[in-house]
């Protein structure tokens, strides 16, 4: 077991918590606390040596936060 | 009464997720249990040998290009071919290979590779149905997007 | 070719690779009701809705424009192929994947419709169809790690797959639209259109059926 | 190895019971919908416990579900809240996504084209993004989608040719390869197009 | 093979006009006459018919003929002993008819009383653990297996007693005028086929009644075994009764209490089967 899957699935765990329970309860924190366990598990999939689904992790994250950026952009925003 | 009460949830759909989530954690919880009494056995198919030296790293699975190399498949005999596409790779990729050993992961994201050979040809089916997956995504959020700019 | 005494004898394998979907009695039972009503999809044209202003006399006509029409048509007949690709597949995580595009096409042909309360029983659904990947994956991947293979061509008959898959698999299928998660859909059902909403309802019946099969082979 | 995937089984078991605990709790439907994201991340971390080439080739399909559905999802929040029509908050105002787009687009792109592939077409994808919602642009839809239309029947063709004439797969591997990047980096690109909000 | 499926036609025409004189005798009316069903449907089938101006027309005649399909196959398939698990699929299927019929014509009653038959979809869940468990106690599901293992060990319905209780509750939520008919309440006037008359209606009667003895039908082969013909007709007729006195004994449930009944029903035999799986 190497150190990076250690690492990678307690942040996993914490992220999932922080997820859950984001500090202030708005939409941005939530977001922001999504990336840890996106983190954790670029970590765990590093461990495994499978370097090409963790690239097409990355982009697919960012574009789901572009995602969720625009939607609450749009919810926050004046009719 | 516990029938009522259940039927009142059950009818409300925008309790749908909690419902659904329950049942989820359930299982989990039951499943728990069990986990030490399962087996690996993960790596029957398509094994992982790694190869820390090689500049393919971590995709290097031997064979040159436009001879096959051992793949481990579920049936290898549906696949004459099988091994050819894992060997090969492009030209430019071959001369990265040669210039640089740290850039295993775009080599094998050329056409060619283990996971094209996943991908394209003994599981290809499954690539089908996740383009066609896409496909649908994009359709309704277009639709739904365009229509507004209609009205 | 695996002989159970489940689903009557093996008619007929299509190799694609390592996935190779078959028609057995049962499967292929399933495949011809798709394909009829994938062709009723395809040609009929929807009904006209009636409704009833209470309190009175009067009633009217409900009005459907066209380009809704084709793109619910559209998705109607993906959702029949989708279908069809579940039935038949001989692989778990594939027929997971034609679970999710069923799920998707679902949603996507009552998406135009205008109604607030259809299109919010969509999105209700949508979730839940959504967080179900979590089992649907996590069953293939529990069974891919136990058994080391996703064939159930392989797997018929042995009875190594543990049952935490099992259940998470028909809680996955479950989620992408089986009774009593069916609320949802039957909400959704609401929107007009009987060729293409019937086609929700008649996916999810064969998900369902399929996925029996599935649970009694492995 | 084995006690890896026993861990990791574990780990996973508990960010379920953890996600869907605070999925149960959850009312707000904007809330859930972030919570789904939460929750596609347990389920490639199971697929990933697996740990071999297939797992890996299993992870990507997984992906392209999750960013689909979110992106069907997203538009029928917004549709069916009816606010698709709000000017929104600029509530993420980040000084370089005004200032420095067309580089990082620009190296975005050429990495994805040297990629190619899914990952190619990701990242290329990402580049675009990059570049269409920094600047605003407004695009025709009808183009790119018919490119994407093209080459998706390219690279079905592709299947087949691999399945019935395996004697081709060179032909096929360079016909799939090259469809999937063009495919997935012009569905990408019309994300941004969204987000440029062509109608205010 | 075709005088088995009109002789299979008009004993579930009878039985369902046996159904009706008994609830009526047991609520103290006289009630119609035992063939007054068949003689509806022949009735039926003698009238004009014509297609509704706003139906979708391709549903609304493509049901009917897929219900009498269904259950035609399901006939042959227990004529020729092939396997359960695809009977039980047919059956599944039928809710597609009452779904397809309820929403082709577009009156808003047909419709409530198809979203109502989608709603009670749960009533197939028994159908599952009931199909379960006959496997994992007999371990196969072919007709004839399930018949050669009845002769050595004796009927399913002592050993499988809670699979005989969830394929009884799935024909009890499919007969007319039970607690689970949600689907032709009277407050929806008839339910899903308000709008089919004339020709249409007088097929949709028949296959309904080939339904009807084929659910009884298979209870009887799989959960008592072969027992010859007249003693397997003697046997049909008393469940019919049983259902019945159920019937009319039995308020109807409202919707969503009905799906509740159903799922708990399932949920409990599937811990049984769990149970069973596990520990025995």
């Amino acid at each position: 077991m190497s150190p990076l899957f250690i690492i990678g699935f307690g942040l996993i765990i914490l992220g999932t918590v922080a997820t859950a329970w984001p500090s202030p309860k708005d939409y941005i924190t939530r977001l922001i606390n999504l990336e840890l366990p996106a983190f954790g598990i670029l970590l765990v999939m590093l461990s495994f040596d499978e370097t090409l689904a963790l690239l097409t992790f990355i982009a697919v994250t960012s574009i789901s936060t572009f995602l969720f950026v625009r939607v609450i952009e749009k919810r926050e925003g004046t009719p | 009464m516990i029938i009522r009460k259940l039927s009142g949830i059950l009818s409300n759909f925008t309790n749908l997720s909690r419902v659904y989530a329950v049942m989820v954690i359930i299982v989990v919880i039951a499943g728990i249990a069990s986990i030490p009494s399962l087996d690996y056995q993960g790596d029957r198919l398509y094994p992982k040998t790694i190869d820390r030296d090689s500049p393919l790293d971590p995709y290097d699975r031997g064979g040159i290009p436009f001879e096959s190399t051992v793949v481990l498949a579920e049936y290898p005999e549906n696949s004459p071919y099988l091994g050819y596409i894992t060997a090969y790779l492009t030209p430019l990729s071959l001369a990265l290979a040669a210039a640089t050993p740290h850039m295993g992961t775009t080599i094998v994201a050329h056409p060619g590779g283990i996971i094209d050979e996943i991908l394209y040809a003994t599981r290809g089916l499954d690539t089908v149905v996740e383009t066609t997956i896409l496909f649908v995504g994009f359709a309704v959020a277009a639709h739904l997007f365009r229509r507004r700019e209609d009205e | 070719m695996f002989d159970l005494n489940i689903e009557g004898a093996e008619l007929f394998a299509l190799p694609f690779g390592d996935i190779v979907p078959y028609f057995s009695v049962y499967s292929a039972t399933l495949a011809a009701f798709v394909l009829i009503f994938i062709l009723i999809a395809a040609f009929d044209r929807p009904e006209r809705q009636l409704n009833i202003i209470f309190g009175g006399d009067a009633f009217y006509e409900k009005e459907i424009k066209e380009g809704d029409t084709r793109f619910s048509r559209f998705m109607a007949i993906a959702c029949g192929f989708a279908t069809l690709g579940a039935v038949l597949t001989g692989d778990i995580f594939n027929f997971t994947l034609f679970a999710v595009l069923v799920g998707i096409t679902n949603i996507a042909i009552v998406a135009s419709a205008g109604n607030h309360h259809v299109l919010n029983a969509a999105f209700q659904y949508g979730i839940v169809a959504m967080i179900a990947t979590v089992p649907l994956f996590g069953a293939a991947a529990i069974i891919l790690a136990t058994t080391g293979t996703l064939s159930i061509w392989t797997l018929a008959g042995m009875g190594a797959v543990p049952l935490l898959a099992k259940a998470m698999l028909i809680l996955g299928v479950m989620g992408e639209g089986i009774a009593p998660l069916y609320i949802g859909k039957a909400e959704i059902i609401r929107a007009q259109g009987a060729p293409f909403v019937l086609m929700i309802h008649f996916s999810s019946l064969l998900l369902f059926l399929r996925v029996t099969e599935i649970v009694l082979v492995i | 190895m084995i006690d890896t995937f026993h861990i990791g089984m574990f780990a996973a078991s508990l960010c379920i019971i953890i996600a869907f605990f605070s999925f149960m709790k959850e009312t707000d439907d904007l809330h859930r919908l972030l919570l789904t994201d939460l929750a596609s991340v347990m389920a490639l971390f199971l697929i990933a416990l697996v740990g071999t080439d297939l797992a890996e080739a299993l992870i990507l399909p997984g992906l392209v579900v999750t960013i689909s559905k979110l992106m069907a999802l997203t538009e029928i929040y917004l549709v069916k809240e009816g606010i698709q029509r709000n000017q929104p908050a600029r509530t993420l105002d980040i000084e370089v996504l005004q200032s420095a787009p067309a580089i990082l687009a620009s190296i975005l792109v050429l990495y994805g084209i040297f990629l190619s592939g899914f990952s190619g077409g990701a990242v290329a994808g990402l580049g675009v993004i990059f570049y269409i919602i920094c600047k605003g642009h407004q695009e025709r839809f009808e183009l790119i989608e018919t490119v994407s239309g093209y080459a998706w029947v390219a690279w079905i063709a592709a299947f087949f040719i691999i399945l019935i004439f395996p004697s081709q797969w060179f032909l096929a591997v360079m016909i799939a390869g090259g469809a999937i990047l063009i495919k997935v980096t012009a569905k990408l690109s019309l994300i941004g197009t969204m987000r440029g909000e062509s109608d205010v | 093979m075709i005088e088995y499926i009109i002789a299979a036609m008009f004993a579930g025409l009878l039985l369902h006009g046996i159904h009706r004189k008994v609830i009526a005798r047991i609520q103290g009316r006289p009630g119609p006459p035992i063939w007054q069903e068949i003689l509806h449907t022949l009735k039926f089938l003698g009238k004009e018919s014509w297609i509704p101006k706003t139906a979708s027309q391709g549903v609304y005649v493509a049901v009917v003929g897929i219900s009498i399909a269904i259950w035609t196959a399901a006939l042959m398939l227990l004529i020729t002993q092939e396997s359960l698990l695809l009977l039980f699929a047919l059956y599944v299927l039928h809710k597609i008819v009452e779904h397809g019929i309820g929403l082709a014509s577009g009156s808003p009653y047909a419709k409530f009383g198809a979203i109502r038959s989608v709603v009670s979809a749960a009533s197939e869940l028994p159908l599952l653990s009931s199909v379960a468990l006959i496997y994992l106690i007999t371990g196969s599901l072919m007709l004839r297996d399930i018949e050669a293992y009845q002769a050595i060990n004796g009927p399913l319905l002592i050993v499988a007693f809670p699979a005989a209780v969830a394929l009884y509750l799935v024909i009890l939520s499919k007969i007319h005028y039970g607690p689970f008919s949600i689907v032709e309440a009277k407050e929806i006037v008839s339910g899903y086929w308000t709008e089919h008359f004339g020709v249409w209606r007088g097929l949709m009667n028949a296959a309904f009644g080939l339904k009807t003895f084929v659910l009884l039908y298979t209870f009887v082969v799989v959960f008592i075994g072969p027992i010859g013909l007249p003693l397997t007709l003697l046997a049909i007729l008393i469940l019919m009764i049983t259902l019945s006195f159920v019937c009319a004994a039995t308020p109807m449930l409202s919707p969503y209490d009905s799906v509740t009944v159903q799922t708990l029903t399932t949920g409990l035999i599937a811990i049984y089967i769990i149970y069973l799986g596990v520990f025995a």
